[in-house]
């Protein structure tokens, strides 16, 4: 396990090496530079400029210029958000993003596994068509109509929650709810499936045959011989989350990291593309590490190393 | 106990007759005509397809069936609310909703479906290779995919555009791209579970390569998940686009698509919320019918469930 | 039977797995023996002791931890692809499990065709025919053919595993207790179509089960495993008038005879003392811990095989 | 012999099918029998002939949809069990009725330790602790003669052998010391001396609480050894039924003769070939209107194939379903008790 | 008329938009940060809500200019930093020589080009700080000496990279100067309470500053909110005083007695591609500017306020005789006629000897990628489809795409916009001389270049003047075609007074701002 551990940390750095250097070059490769302005600067000006920042050396100086950093842990300095470094932007926004993110991952998952498994015990009756139904809505109406709906109508006419804004608990909710409405949808959708190939197996009539009551044959025996295409998505689901999200921070002016993902590259800011990239990549990786130890814990067959 | 009297020569001993045992009684049916069979008992699941049907019928007669061109801007009837003119309404450049509804049925179907299939296609072939060799096949592969998901989408789509300029290939290869990668991901730890079973022993045995292997043995068992997953690709399609769209790196305008015309919508909420109404029940009744008709599908292809 | 030509030599052959925190398995350690062309070997012994691993690891399914498999002259361990294709139709195995060795997901059809397929043997018209005749030929009805494996009965399900080692036309069988699910009809419905096929096809068995009279019937050497390793070998007759190694006589005593009068009489011999584990196995005879025999030797050297009596190979110090 | 005070399950024409696409697939066609208190009640019968679904469904086990209870009855200590709900059932299953099922690999979890598997009942039918159950579990695999049980337990079914994983299903269903064990042919992937060590572990059961037995095989050897009363079951019916000396000594049924003579015998030397029954059963999903085994029986008559024969008593014990027996039919030998055993 | 009363509790709640990038004067460069630094520091000047400039009005006590318009002298009054230490003239010179000190690597340097010396120290030609134009002669006077007589140079010393600096705040905060509140030092009517990096942003009322009295707000709450729907959704709630109105919110409030709307120094307008082969032929960009119906447009589609453009400069800037230039200027553009359109364009395809196929399958519209574009590119595609039967496709994309299209010349027609940096109309007439760095259009006229020349070096009227033939030779080569001039248009609540709205520069001052009781 150690060795395996080991052995993963090692193929993780060499990836997120890979990774830093395609984005390194695709950055660079792609139009435009972090001083490109609709009014154009003088050229001398722009050469100040580009010096500041070290653009006027070659690629391939700057690259090793920032591999050199990255190993000291500093990811550089804004090149549009002047005297912010990259690392303290992500240092502020990362714990608001992941912690909206964690709560709607925990919403999401709690209650489309509930719902999921809810569903596949009443198979074709009222209870999994609503399911259905519910996780149709959730994925066909994409988060930013809920995220706008949910403001306009509880935030703006019921006025029973705050339009928007960050602080308190209730800045939570609505967020949370557009973010975690299409999780439950899918992971809902993802566990019923996946709990009906599990029921019509032998050893769930084992289970029933020991008397063991319906929630403990459904707990104990078929939600973790079910639960793993479930684990796979919601891992990936957690990594793409808790780097928060573009449209829903957007619209609920959470100050989060989400827009630095879209923002840093239409503004062809660098050290911030660099950074937030560097900083998805290590989440990714980790779980999708993660992914593959709770495989092996959820089905000892899985052996991986 | 009253026994009938039975004549006497209906008990003259005739012997077995092993041949009348092999009467075939059953229908015979292949593996494919037998889950359209029960595709077929399912009546929802038919619905849905008849639905899907008419919105693909509606996506080249819809646009007929009014007397306006889908870009034809009529600047003095702006945002004007559904009446008999115009069914679904006008936008705010004037343009008649119905019509560019049905037009962009036509763009977000063919991006969803070709872009899901195309998604699915790889993600099964990728997801069941690196999950069934395993070992270090498994983790190169799937570190791959961690970079190719790592890697800012939009830098792709810049690029891409820059190379190939704005339109419907480059929007399909930008979703590919990265959309493969779930679906490969959650192939694999299918395959990884499933490639324990001893029926996969049992084709070894018998010298079926890994390619049969994975795709006659390993996907047909993990269907349930992949059926899911593709009703899913599909909605995340036409909203990548959408998203595309809104940062101006989607379909050509004065073209639409549900994604653009949802966008769109989207801004219109709180004054005419009827131009996100629209787009909005047309994506999601051709959601439900597609999640209907994948869930029948699913149970279809499982012979477990079986009636 | 003399002079026959040698199909298969299992030399020390070994599979050891890996049980975690450093533990290994011996679940094979050290077998040899040959199975002439035509010959039936039975292999029995008690449950666990190896042998279906033995027989997973001869038809290529595990890698062999040590020792070497030469099939037909040719070293198993060292096919290039093309061979080891050849090699896997000529070498089929059918399995223990009935249910869970066939893919939920197929056909019988299917199931039974895929051997077929990938060894290009038949198609179309021929390749439903060859089902059928493989179908009637396992003692199942033509019509099942569309059906799925859960529809079937226990022992259904193993005729359709013994039709599809059948389909791929194998020289050499490994039969991992094809018949043990079966009921005795149909038992001796196939053993009497394994024994057809070997007398028309040449076929070689290696036929693993733990009903000794069965196996008694069909085998013409036996093997008696105990604890991955072989303690007996000799011909079926010798081997049940005289069994010489204490564990194949304990065994011999225990085969219930389908007579009420008769079984309810007998006494069997007792094995007493703790079933040995495979993880970590003391030095020594395998089986001293429940031999009466047992003295000093037996607990520190492991007996070789040898040979005791004509063409009769015991594993035991205490026989002379 | 028969009291009727200590009859602890009755099984009264018991008619299961299962819907299929094709139509019915009638498994279990109207089959009456019943076990007394302390009895072995073997069940053999051709493969496919219903013995697992007459099992399951005592249990209350199969799939519905597509099994379907069409007809009958099973009383349990007087109690109707296809009345009861499921709570009500999940008090009776493990605890007082408790079953070994077929298939050993995919009748056990395979992400559950073995240990708990068999703890899991203990717990709920015994209220003992965690440790406790443990402990008795690790005993159980013991008994069932599993080698190294107190590391086996920490094992998952995969890490087994074909017959470690039946004794670990045996293991699960004697942890409650059951009143009704159903033993779905719970022996077939075991060598001889832990075949006969089990059987042994069942009868001292049997004697230690008076414990009855369903046992369904078609090893005659372990029925002779074991069983008291055997039914002889083809294509959904009961079409012999007796005591073992019976059934082994004064077989009546062509069908029984035929399962009778395709066995080896260890005891009788000479190599010869097997007799099988010709053919195979019928399927179930049009049997025959007449008697199911006529087209593969060698002493079928034309009323067989018109006709379901009625039944014939012999003795108390001992009845049978045949033509042969009716007093127009011809007098045949029987080849059991010719061969003179 | 009423007495107006102000309300107990002076708060402004206003929505910043984004966070500020920079809050440094000398480099800051974009709208929001602008509108901060403008309420945090006073410069030498400020202006006027009438737009004027006035002494005293900022830091600047008096000032004299000497008879050949080259030299200013500025004394200045006695004012304090936040604090406490006294704004000297030399926190001028420093920050005025950080602005074009190569290192700092200011962007709006170039601002300073008009001093003497100031583009050579930028560009490290010359190193000696004396000979360059500013010199601080005593805590109180500072000196400038400008290169040519430049009129608007008063206005220019209100603007962000003018604003005065202090040394030992900004060595002591190094690279951090200005990224927190507690970070910098202030001079104007407000101070930074509170910021939350991409939350909000609150202001309080400065007690040091010199003009306290007339500053009655004490505090500005500014959100950072970048969604159109939120914004309208908070300002409806109460939960922000003033916003701007998005386009799709026109229909709802462009009658509602809290709409305001204020005039905008910026032009949006078509540029042709005078180098494409299509393109340099007069009659097919005629052909384009006629059957382009921008009142339509103006009227339906934006339905703000905004009006059409008679020419390149919009109006509010500087003229002669008392008006504006717009007005010396009057309308110039080509008016929409679908007859001439259509005229033209068959004889601009003769003369370049194509078909209409030929022209279509050449031609697309390059455009920015966001509404205003969307909207401008979608509406006059549909003119010229139906005017001139032509089916140009749109290609959007980011500014940065767009502009490598520009450079390497390779496209047709696009769309732009330009917003004034300074009251003066050269801040729009300089863009297409010869090689200008923003004439995206290629244009090249010497006469434009000439009118442009004698603009630069003339004076007065007759700068006017020139900067109208100017105007005249774009009109007649065409190598734009303007389309609109728009209006900033906003709601706010009407207890919220004195918000000054300006066309250029910093466009919103906070200073004079108040609450009225309500
Ligand atoms: N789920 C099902 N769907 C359809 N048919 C079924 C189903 N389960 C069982 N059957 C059918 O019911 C019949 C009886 O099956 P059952 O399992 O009881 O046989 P069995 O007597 O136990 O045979 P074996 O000794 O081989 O286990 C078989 O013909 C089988 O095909
Ligand atoms: N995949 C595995 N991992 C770990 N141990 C295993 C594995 N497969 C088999 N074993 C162990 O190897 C030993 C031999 O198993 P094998 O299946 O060969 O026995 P067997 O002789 O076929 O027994 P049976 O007659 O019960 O089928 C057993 O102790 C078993 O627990
Ligand atoms: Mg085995
Ligand atoms: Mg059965």
């Amino acid at each position: 396990m150690l060795k395996y551990t080991l052995k993963r940390g090692i193929i993780a750095l060499l990836t997120i090496w890979i990774i830093i250097t395609i984005t390194f070059f695709l950055m660079h490769a792609i139009p435009g530079d972090p001083f490109t302005n609709e009014k154009k600067i003088q050229p001398q000006i722009m050469e100040n400029m580009k010096k500041k920042y070290g653009l006027d050396k070659p690629l391939i100086v700057q690259y090793g210029k920032y591999l050199q950093n990255l190993l000291k842990g500093d990811l550089g300095d804004s090149m549009k958000y002047k005297n912010r470094s990259v690392n303290d932007m992500l240092k502020t926004s990362f714990p608001v993003s992941a912690k909206l993110g964690m709560a709607a991952v925990c919403i999401g998952a709690g209650l489309g596994i509930t719902f999921g498994i809810i569903a596949a015990l009443n198979r074709g009756k009222t209870f999994d068509y609503f399911v259905i139904f519910l996780a149709v809505i959730g994925v066909s109406v994409p988060n930013f109509v809920f995220a706008a709906l949910f403001q306009y109508v509880f935030g703006a006419k019921l006025k029973w929650l705050p339009v928007a804004r960050w602080g308190s608990f209730e800045h939570y909710i609505l967020p949370v709810t557009a973010l975690g409405f299409s999780m439950i949808a899918y992971i809902a959708r993802m566990m019923r499936t996946s709990m009906l190939d599990v029921l019509s197996q032998d050893y769930i009539r084992t289970a029933k045959a020991k008397g063991l009551s319906r929630k403990d044959v459904t707990w104990r025996h078929t939600v973790r011989n079910a639960i793993l295409p479930v684990v796979t998505i919601i891992g990936v689901m957690i990594a793409g989350v808790v780097v928060g999200s573009f449209v829903i921070e957007s619209i609920y002016a959470v100050p989060g990291m989400g827009k630095y993902y879209v923002q840093s590259i239409q503004q062809n800011d660098y050290t911030l593309i660099l950074g937030t990239t560097i900083f998805f990549a290590v989440i990714l990786i980790v779980m999708m590490y993660l992914i593959d130890i709770v495989y092996g814990l959820i089905d000892p067959r899985i052996r991986l190393d | 106990m009253s026994q009938v009297e039975l004549d006497k020569d209906v008990f003259e001993i005739i012997g077995k007759d092993v041949e009348n045992a092999q009467k075939i009684v059953r229908p015979s049916l292949t593996y494919w005509s037998d889950a359209w069979r029960r595709l077929k008992e399912n009546k929802l699941a038919i619905i849905s397809l008849i639905v899907l049907v008419l919105i693909v019928f509606m996506a080249f007669a819809g646009p007929k069936m009014r007397p306006f061109p889908y870009d034809r801007q009529d600047l003095n009837a702006i945002n004007k609310s559904p009446d008999a003119v115009h069914w679904f309404g006008t936008d705010s450049l004037g343009r008649d909703i119905f019509v560019r509804c049905w037009e962009g049925a036509k763009v977000s179907l063919f991006i969803g479906l070709v872009s899901a299939i195309i998604n699915v296609t790889i993600g099964i072939i990728y997801g069941g290779i690196s999950g069934y060799l395993g070992g270090y096949v498994d983790i190169i592969m799937m570190r791959f995919v961690e970079i190719i998901y790592s890697i800012p989408e939009l830098l792709w789509v810049i690029l891409l555009m820059v190379v190939m300029g704005t339109g419907l290939p480059t929007i399909i290869i930008a979703i590919s791209i990265t959309g493969w990668g779930g679906m490969a991901r959650l192939v694999r730890g299918q395959v990884l579970q499933l490639k324990q079973m001893e029926f996969v022993l049992a084709a070894q045995t018998l010298g079926a390569d890994t390619s049969r292997i994975i795709f006659k043995h390993l996907i047909p068992n993990a269907m349930g998940p992949i059926i899911i997953n593709l009703t899913f690709q599909v909605p995340g399609a036409i909203f990548t686009e959408a998203f595309l769209s809104y940062i101006g790196l989607g379909i050509r305008p004065p073209l639409a698509s549900w994604g653009s015309l949802a966008q769109d919508g989207t801004l219109m909420l709180l004054i005419h919320p009827y131009q996100l109404f629209f787009p909005a029940v047309l994506i999601s009744i051709t959601m439900l019918a597609f999640n209907i008709l994948g869930d029948g599908l699913r149970d279809s292809l499982d012979p477990r469930l079986r009636k | 039977m003399n002079e026959r030509k040698t199909l298969i030599e299992v030399r020390n052959l070994k599979k050891h797995f890996n049980v975690g925190s450093g533990l290994t398995l011996k679940a094979v350690d050290g077998i040899s023996f040959s199975i002439k062309e035509g010959e039936t070997l039975g292999l029995v012994g008690e449950s666990g002791c190896g042998k279906s691993t033995a027989g997973r690891t001869i038809i290529g399914l595990y890698s062999a931890t040590d020792g070497e498999i030469i099939f037909d002259g040719m070293s198993v361990n060292k096919l290039n692809n093309a061979e080891k294709k050849h090699f896997t139709r000529s070498a089929q195995m059918i399995f223990q499990d009935p249910y869970a060795s066939l893919n939920p997901r197929m056909t019988v059809t299917d199931i039974i065709g895929e051997g077929i397929d990938i060894h290009g043997l038949y198609s179309g018209q021929e390749r439903q025919k060859r089902i059928y005749n493989l179908l009637e030929l396992v003692g199942l009805r033509r019509e099942h053919a569309n059906r799925y494996p859960h529809e079937f009965s226990g022992g259904q399900r193993q005729r359709i595993g013994i039709a599809r080692a059948l389909a791929v036309e194998p020289r050499f069988i490994v039969c991992d207790e094809p018949i043990s699910a079966l009921d005795v009809s149909i038992q001796a419905q196939v053993v009497n179509l394994l024994e057809d096929l070997q007398s028309e096809f040449g076929l070689t068995y290696l036929f693993i089960a733990h009903d000794l009279s069965m196996v008694k019937h069909i085998s013409d050497r036996i093997a008696v495993m105990y604890l991955g390793a072989i303690v007996e070998l000799a011909s079926s007759s010798d081997l049940y008038d005289n069994p010489l190694h204490p564990y194949t006589q304990a065994l011999l005593s225990a085969v219930p005879i389908p007579d009420p009068d008769i079984e309810q009489k007998r006494r069997r011999i007792m094995l007493e003392g703790d079933v040995p584990s495979p993880i970590n196995p003391s030095p020594g005879c395998k089986f001293q811990g429940r031999c009466k025999l047992a003295q000093d030797v037996c607990r520190s050297q492991a007996p070789e095989l040898r040979e005791a009596l004509p063409g009769h190979f015991v594993a035991c110090h205490m026989v002379k | 012999m028969e009291n009727k005070d200590s009859v602890l399950l009755d099984v009264r024409d018991l008619t299961v099918s299962f819907d299929t696409y094709a139509g019915e697939v009638q498994a279990v066609r109207g089959t009456t029998f019943h076990v007394n208190k302390g009895e072995t009640l073997a069940i053999v019968g051709e493969s496919g002939c219903g013995k697992s679904v007459t099992a399951q469904t005592i249990m209350q086990l199969i799939p519905m949809p597509p099994g379907r209870i069409k007809k009958g009855n099973v009383f349990f200590e007087g109690k109707d069990l296809s009345k009861l709900t499921d709570r009500q059932m999940e008090i009776i299953r493990g605890k007082e009725i408790s079953m070994i099922f077929q298939d050993p690999m995919t009748s056990l979890n395979p992400t559950m330790r073995v240990g708990k598997q068999i703890m899991e009942g203990l717990m709920k039918h015994q209220q003992l602790s965690k440790a406790d159950a443990k402990e008795r579990a690790i005993e159980m695999l013991k008994l069932v003669g599993m080698p190294n049980p107190d590391k086996r337990v920490e094992q998952y079914p995969h890490e087994f052998s074909g017959g470690m994983r039946q004794r670990a299903m045996i293991a699960i269903a004697l942890a409650c010391n059951p009143k009704l064990l159903i033993a779905d042919e719970p022996t077939t992937a075991l060598d001889v001396t832990i075949q006969a060590q089990i059987i042994e572990l069942m009868q001292e059961l049997q004697n230690r609480l008076n414990t009855s037995i369903i046992l369904i095989t078609h090893d005659l050897g372990v029925v002779a050894k074991i069983a008291d009363r055997i039914a002889v079951m083809y294509a959904g019916v009961i079409v012999e039924s007796g005591t073992s000396k019976d059934i082994f000594h004064n077989p009546q049924h062509p069908y029984t003769w035929g399962l009778l003579q395709s066995v080896p015998r260890l005891d009788k030397g000479q190599k010869e070939r097997l007799v099988p029954i010709d053919g195979t059963p019928p399927d179930l999903f049009a049997p025959p209107k007449g008697c199911p085994f006529a087209d593969r029986c060698d002493y079928a008559m034309r009323i067989c194939k018109e006709q379901f024969p009625n039944k014939s008593n012999l003795t108390d014990a001992h009845y049978v379903h045949c033509w042969l027996k009716h007093e127009n039919a011809p007098k045949v030998k029987n080849p059991i008790t010719e061969r003179g055993m | 008329g009423k007495k107006e009363k102000l309300a107990a509790d002076q708060t402004l709640r206003i929505n910043w938009q984004q966070d500020p990038p920079d809050l440094d004067p000398q480099t800051t460069t974009d709208q929001v940060s602008m509108w901060i630094v403008n309420a945090i520091y006073d410069g030498l000047v400020r202006q006027q809500p009438d737009g004027t400039i006035k002494k005293g009005s900022g830091l600047a006590e008096d000032w004299t200019i000497s008879e050949d318009e080259l030299t200013y002298t500025f004394k200045l009054k006695d004012a304090k930093w936040s604090d406490g230490t006294p704004i000297t003239a030399y926190d001028f010179e420093y920050a005025w020589f950080r602005a074009i000190d190569p290192e700092v690597a200011s962007e709006y340097a170039y601002q300073f080009y008009h001093i003497v010396g100031a583009e050579e120290y930028n560009t490290e030609v010359i190193t000696d700080k004396e000979k360059v134009g500013i010199k601080a002669l005593d805590e109180k006077t500072l000196e400038v000496k400008l290169l040519r007589p430049t009129p608007f140079f008063l206005s220019l010393t209100s603007f962000a990279t003018y604003l005065p600096a202090q040394k030992a705040a900004v060595e002591k905060y190094g690279d951090e100067f200005a990224s927190a509140p507690d970070k910098m030092v202030y001079s104007g009517p407000f101070v930074i309470e509170l910021w939350e990096k991409e939350q909000r942003l609150y202001l309080a009322k400065n007690q040091d500053y010199w003009d306290a009295a007339s500053v009655k707000l004490d505090k500005i709450e500014g959100d950072m909110i970048t969604d159109n729907n939120t914004m309208v959704n908070l300002y409806e709630t109460g939960g922000l005083d003033v916003i701007a109105v998005p386009g799709e919110f026109m229909d709802k409030y462009k009658d509602s007695p809290e709409f305001g709307s204020a005039a905008d120094a910026t032009t949006w307008y078509f540029q042709f591609n005078m180098e494409d082969k299509y393109f340099q032929n007069l009659n097919i960009r005629k052909a384009f500017a006629y059957a382009a119906d921008r009142q339509s447009f103006v009227d339906n589609v934006l339905a703000n306020g905004s009006i059409v453009a008679g020419g390149l400069t919009p109006p509010l800037l500087l003229g002669k005789g008392g008006k504006d230039f717009a007005e010396n200027r009057g309308d110039l553009t080509l008016p929409f006629d679908p007859a001439k359109a259509k005229e033209h364009f068959e004889l601009g395809l003769k003369e370049l000897g194509i078909t209409k196929a030929d022209f279509e399958k050449h031609v697309s519209i390059v455009a920015g990628n966001t509404t205003t574009w969307n909207r401008i590119t979608q509406t006059f595609q549909q003119m010229w489809k139906e005017n001139l039967g032509v089916e140009i496709p749109i290609e959007e994309m980011t500014f940065a795409m767009r502009l490598e299209r520009y450079n390497k010349k390779d496209y047709t027609i696009s769309v732009a916009g330009w917003g004034g940096d300074y009251n003066d109309p050269m801040t729009f007439m300089d863009l297409f001389v010869t090689n200008g760095g923003n004439n995206d259009a290629y244009y090249s006229s010497p006469e434009y270049d000439a009118a442009i020349k004698k603009a630069m070096e003339g004076e007065g009227d007759e700068r006017i003047d020139a900067m109208l033939e100017a105007e005249k030779a774009l009109a007649k080569d065409l190598p734009i075609h303007p389309l609109y001039h728009p209006a900033r248009v906003f709601v706010q609540r009407d207890y919220v007074k004195g918000i000054a709205r300006y066309a250029v520069g910093c466009d919103t001052e906070y200073k004079w701002a108040y609450i009225e009781e309500h």
